[in-house]
């Protein structure tokens, strides 16, 4: 006894939303904007909690068939949506903190030019994410997978008019392609090999193969393949490049698509395709140590930004990093459990920064903050949830999500768990720079400048209402949203994981489920696990406490005796240098040489002026048919008629 | 009985015949004749096929035909009055402005 | 059905007495016409020529045949000369398919009296008409004479304009009759109304309208006063017959009266209820009598004609033209649309 | 026998009209061929039955549209055609375009049409079934074409009208 969820209306109401303000919005009010876009957006929070409340009475998985949509011989793929305890969770998330965020950006953004315009693409990127998340098949995945792409490019575009902004976007964009392109190989390869790309089919024909343990095969590509995809969406190395880049979008958009949501698709979809990551050790190795790489690598660039903005958006790499790092270990259930949890915290930081940004009027320079404690005590106190949540201190959420991962990963290596804790370290010391920075010391910013105008420190100001209630919110999930506990959360995805999950290639998590036994003994060992990982954290906090508030000298000194290695991890690593010497220039320079001045002038405009020149030379000679007698005309008629009679006679008799 | 043939062979030889006065004649008003003329074979051809389909349809083209031949004829008739007016000419051959 | 010969030995006969009887008709017309405009205009009109003038057709006709043939140094010969044989060709094969009465049998031989009948027959007199405009245009033409063209321009302007009128007052008469053919048409027109009525066409409905349009457009066509502008005696000489004389010009002169005969006769058919009258007496007389109430319609529309000859002055061209396309044509298709309805309703 | 006969009687007078049509120089005459060819066509028309249509052949074709040809013949004086170098083209290509067609035309109405032969009247037109199909099957077509008509008479109109005169007439109201 299955109710009827309607699961459609989820994603259909922010598209109506996304197409009301996105056709008529610009003659609309912005409150009129602004309730349009929140009502849509609520009422799909509101569905999500109904579809909650209904769950227990589910058979779980739960398929809703909507409409046929492509239907060749046997393969088919339609509109039908999908529900199980992963898309659960991953749909309250979506529509819980995107129905926050949408309420922040109505005080956020109540300035701007566009108003209507952004809360259309919000919304669009609402009903994306929730189709992406709800897809019961690879190609409707595929499509919300494209759609947030559009969204997420438009929005980081929205100050189009920003050469740096219009340019971020389309590197967003071109990057997120490549990734792209190892999906959509990695789904034909699955069409060709399964003739289907609904999960359940897929899942299904793929669960009596047995793990390519010796060496790689079919579903080690396939694995590969997705995880070009995740990686490009997820930003992971070799594709993270664009997401520092994409904090040029307005602060809301980094908080919903760049750090909670968007970006963790990839994750979503690994931990969904965790059946065909099961049987392909090779795969899952390689999404761990990418995963593992990218969260130290990020985490290192994080400690030498300047930009608030930027430190969280290494941060949220490393973060994902984590992610998939646990994907890799084959802990699925903790991965999606850091997921949640960092949408809360990374949601918060970004709103808070947000509204750091907004009290000292648009600067995003750490450097020239300071002292802002006093002025905004409801961002600080927010933040400082957040900035605990992320460094791993319990009980915040952080810390249990972490744990988990941390955990896993030391049952498969002790590398990856090392690397784990040091990363710990470090994002513990860039999230405490990055406090002290802004709200203990000095105030650093136009005061210097203005020698201590008055004026300009009564600009700084507490944001409104509207937006300090989501930070609020948020910020009591950080804390408390992982004291659900990462067992009790991984007894509850366990459904979603376990269905297919028969032969895993490291029966960690299953063993460990199977026998409740064996795991407390690991208790005592997980403990000292955790007391190292705890003690990272603090000693981060204890450096940033030591070098950004009470020796503020300190990191002069230091980065000065690191010398080059400092330089290189401000330029990042130099990596989006060696990215365009490597891709861009070569390409651009093909592009100039063969298909501008190669292909398109010598040959396409070439061809177009010689038709034209030669269409003149033949209408000189030929125009004086045009003799402007009459008799001559009906001449050429008469022939013309005697060739078409002879032709019809011809192919009448023949 | 005679063959219906005969009928169209008529009728395409009095359009040979209009088509021939096209070429050959040089007053406007005598072309405008053999226009009439490949109109009335046509028409031939019309009835003779209604006779071979046992189909009044035929018959009833016949009218259309004629009504248009006399709204061409009474715009083409205007405008070679107009012509006339300004050119002081019913010869096609001097009314040839209209090239290269 | 008649064997062929009897047919052809029958309608060779026909024709004969038509044609007897149309020339000599015209021949009096013009003579009544003479004598009624003379007492019109209060004088005796002719009267030397035998009692009352009686022979003088006879005189006339003698005059034109022996009168030099004249013809003009510079005229188009071909169809000077084809131009009045077309006229009275025209006129007088329009007599043929009118009938004058009903059927008879005649030394074993039952046949209407009529050359022939056909069911397209007031087509046919219309297209003979319509081909009479060849004469007197071609006439006016191939004379080379500029009161000659007027006369012609005008006779086929105002002959083509005017038919249009004149078809279309016919129209409602044919929507009643549900026929062509004239035998037909005449043949609804027996019987009364409400016993007393004769139920002639022109007490039906609205075609007494219809009969003043036919009326008013037969002047026009047939050239007459007070229509007669393409022989404005005040303005053209003659019109387009100035440059004939004799025989030619005696062509025209019988194809005008011919065409009036025509006129009246189809007007008797179509709107007085032909040869419908009382019939009495010996078996002769029941055969004659139908002739006889026939040819009494036409003499009183002939009459008509000649009594507006006397009274009525021309018209000017273009009051003609806008008469004809301004009044007459809407007049005309506002009574066929009425017609129709009428018909539609009551069937 | 006597549709064959009266057939080709009425076909020469066509064909004789046709040429005739062709080889005058005066276009009076070729108007007077045109309408002698129309005549015939009538009679053409009869021997197929379609007595309505021959009879609206003469009356329209013949009797109106033939006589506003000859009234602009006459109107414009026109005079015998004149010699003008003409077209090289009309007749290099076109009369022997004209001529291949013709032959070929009939040589496939005679070898390859499969007609039947039809006996006199074969089809009779009465004007009642005319009339029927004309308002019913062709109505919208009938409609269309009164409106062409219309039109037509409108453009007569203008182009005919004397330019000088619409001026005059414009200056005037």
């Amino acid at each position: 006894m299955t109710p009827n969820l309607h699961l459609w209306l989820i994603p259909l109401l922010p598209l109506a939303g996304a197409a009301i303000n996105g056709l008529f919005g610009s003659r609309f009010s912005r409150r009129a904007v602004s309730s349009i876009a929140l009502g849509f957006c609520g009422a799909a929070f509101a569905m999500a909690l109904w579809v909650v409340s209904q769950f227990s009475a589910l058979s779980l998985p739960y398929s809703e068939y909507f409409a046929p949509w492509i239907r060749a011989g046997n393969f088919q793929a339609d509109f039908a949506f999908y529900l199980d305890q992963l898309s659960l969770v991953m749909l309250l998330v979506v529509t819980g903190v995107g129905f926050l965020i949408h309420i922040y950006s109505v005080g956020y953004m109540w300035e701007e030019g566009g108003f209507y315009r952004f809360f259309s693409y919000l919304n669009l990127f609402m009903f994306f994410m929730l189709t992406l998340v709800l897809a019961n098949n690879y190609l409707l995945l595929f499509i919300g997978w494209e759609g947030v792409g559009l969204a997420s490019y438009l929005l980081i575009g929205f100050w189009f008019t920003k050469d740096s902004a219009a340019s971020a976007g389309k590197k967003a964009f071109i990057v997120n392609r490549i990734g792209d392109f190892g999906f959509l190989i990695a789904l034909f390869l699955l069409i060709k090999h399964f003739g289907s790309l609904t999960f359940v089919q897929v899942f299904h024909r793929i669960e009596p193969l047995r793990p390519e343990t010796p060496g790689a095969g079919l579903l080690t590509a396939i694995g590969l393949l997705l995880m070009v995809g995740a990686a490009g969406k997820s930003a992971q190395i070799p594709l993270y490049v664009w997401l520092p880049d994409a904090m040029e979008g307005p602060t809301p958009v980094s908080a919903l698509i760049h750090a909670a949501t968007m970006v963790t698709a990839g994750v979503y979809m690994v931990a969904r395709s965790h059946v065909i990551f099961d049987r392909a050790p090779m795969a899952l190795m390689v999404v761990a140590i990418v995963g593992t790489l990218t969260a130290l690598f990020s985490a290192t660039i994080g400690v030498a930004q300047t930009d608030i903005k930027k430190v969280l958006a290494y941060s949220t790499i490393s973060q994902l990093g984590y992610m998939f790092m646990a994907c890799g270990v084959a802990a699925y259930s903790a991965s999606i459990f850091h997921l949640m949890t960092h949408a809360f915290f990374k949601g918060l930081l970004f709103l808070a920064a947000g509204s750091v940004i907004h009290a000292v009027g648009g600067e995003q320079d750490m450097r020239k903050m300071g002292g802002l404690r006093t002025k905004i005590p409801w961002t600080f106190w927010t933040m400082t949830a957040g900035t605990f949540a992320i460094a791993g201190f319990w009980p915040f959420a952080g810390f249990f999500s972490k744990d988990e991962i941390l955990w896993q990963a030391s049952r498969v290596s002790f590398v990856y768990w090392g690397i784990g804790v040091f990363t710990a370290f470090l994002t513990s010391f860039y999230m405490f720079r990055l406090w002290f920075l802004t709200f203990f010391g000095e105030y650093r910013g136009e005061a210097k400048a203005a020698h201590g105008d008055s004026q300009h420190q009564a600009g700084i100001h507490e944001s409104p209402k509207l937006m300090l209630a989501p930070l609020v919110i948020l910020a009591a999930l950080s804390v408390c949203g992982g004291w659900v506990g990462s067992f009790r959360f991984e007894r509850f995805l366990s459904p979603a994981f376990q269905a297919g999950a028969g032969a895993s290639a490291y029966d960690v998590s299953t063993n460990a489920l199977a026998s409740p036994n064996e795991r407390k003994e690991e208790v005592s060992s997980e403990t000292l696990l955790t007391a190292v990982a705890l003690g990272a954290a603090a000693l981060g906090l204890y450096l940033a406490f030591l070098m950004y508030y009470q020796r503020p000298q300190l990191p002069d000194q230091i980065a000065a005796s690191l010398g080059g290695f400092y330089d290189a991890v401000v330029h990042k690593y130099y990596v989006d240098d060696l990215y365009a010497t490597l891709f861009v220039k070569p390409l651009l320079d093909a592009s100039t040489r063969i298909l501008w001045q190669g292909i398109d002038r010598d040959v396409i405009d070439a061809a177009v002026d010689n038709g034209a020149d030669g269409a003149r030379e033949i209408s000189d000679s030929v125009r004086h048919m045009q003799s402007g007698n009459l008799r001559s005309y009906a001449g050429w008629i008469a022939v013309g008629a005697a060739g078409v009679i002879a032709y019809m006679v011809w192919m009448g008799t023949r | 009985m005679v063959p219906l043939s005969y009928y169209l062979i008529l009728s395409g030889i009095l359009f040979a015949c209009g088509v021939t006065g096209f070429l050959i004649k040089r007053n406007i008003i005598t072309i405008f004749l053999s226009i009439e003329l490949m109109l009335n074979g046509a028409n031939l051809s019309f009835v003779a096929f209604a006779a071979q389909w046992h189909a009044l349809s035929g018959q009833v083209f016949v009218f259309f035909v004629m009504v248009v031949a006399a709204a061409e004829a009474a715009v083409g008739l205007a405008i070679i009055i107009a012509v006339f007016r300004t050119r002081e000419t019913l010869n096609v051959d001097r009314v040839n402005l209209l090239k290269l | 059905m008649l064997s062929i010969e009897t047919f052809v030995i029958v309608s060779v006969i026909k024709i004969v007495i038509a044609l007897f009887v149309l020339l000599t008709a015209v021949a009096y017309t013009v003579w009544l016409e003479r004598k009624v405009v003379g007492h019109i205009q209060n004088r005796w009109g002719p009267t030397r020529v035998g009692p009352f003038g009686l022979l003088q057709p006879l005189a006339d006709g003698i005059k034109f045949l022996f009168k030099e043939d004249l013809t003009p140094p510079h005229v188009y010969k071909p169809l000077y000369i084809a131009a009045p044989m077309i006229a009275l060709v025209c006129a007088l094969t329009s007599i043929s398919v009118i009938p004058v009465g009903n059927w008879v049998t005649v030394a074993g031989v039952h046949t209407p009296l009529q050359i022939t009948d056909l069911n397209i027959g007031l087509l046919l007199i219309l297209g003979i008409t319509s081909m009479g405009v060849y004469g007197v245009a071609l006439a006016g033409w191939s004379s080379n004479n500029k009161y000659s063209l007027l006369g012609g321009l005008r006779a086929s302007a105002q002959m083509v304009s005017y038919e249009v009128s004149l078809g279309l007052s016919l129209v409602g008469v044919l929507i009643v009759a549900g026929s062509f053919s004239l035998r037909d048409i005449v043949e609804a027109q027996g019987g009364h109304f409400w016993g007393f009525i004769p139920k002639w066409n022109i007490f039906y409905g609205g075609q007494i309208v219809a009969f003043f349009i036919y009326l008013i457009s037969a002047y026009a066509e047939t050239n007459r006063v007070p229509f007669d502008l393409p022989e404005a005696e005040s303005e053209l000489v003659a019109g387009y017959h100035t440059e004939y004389s004799a025989m030619k010009f005696a062509m025209f002169f019988m194809a005008e009266y011919a065409n009036m005969i025509t006129v009246a006769c189809v007007a008797s058919l179509l709107f007085l209820g032909g040869w419908h009258g009382p019939v009495f007496g010996p078996p002769i007389l029941q055969a004659l009598l139908p002739i006889f109430w026939f040819v009494l319609r036409v003499f009183a529309f002939l009459f008509i004609y000649i009594w507006v000859r006397g009274t009525l002055p021309r018209f000017r061209y273009d009051q003609l033209m806008a008469f004809g396309w301004k009044v007459l044509l809407p007049l005309a298709i506002a009574n066929l649309v009425i017609t129709a309805l009428v018909v539609t309703l009551r069937s | 026998m006597i549709h064959l006969i009266l057939f080709l009687i009425f076909g020469a007078i066509c064909v004789a009209g046709a040429v005739n049509l062709l080889a005058q120089r005066h276009p009076i005459n070729s108007a007077l061929s045109l309408v002698v060819v129309m005549g015939s066509l009538a009679g053409e028309y009869l021997l197929l039955g379609a007595e309505f249509v021959a009879a609206i052949q003469v009356i329209i074709y013949a009797g109106a549209i033939m006589v506003l040809f000859v009234f602009v013949i006459m109107l414009l004086n026109a005079g015998a055609e004149e010699d003008t170098g003409g077209s090289r083209v009309a007749l290099l290509f076109g009369v022997p375009g004209m001529l291949i067609g013709t032959v070929l035309m009939a040589w496939v109405l005679l070898e390859r049409s499969g007609t039947q032969a039809v006996s006199m009247g074969a089809l009779p037109g009465p004007p009642k079934t005319i009339g029927w199909l004309l308002f019913h099957d062709f109505l919208l077509p009938f409609e269309v074409t009164s409106v062409l008509v219309l039109i037509a008479i409108m453009g007569a109109v203008v182009l005919a009208s004397h330019p000088e005169s619409v001026q005059q007439r414009n200056k005037e109201s």
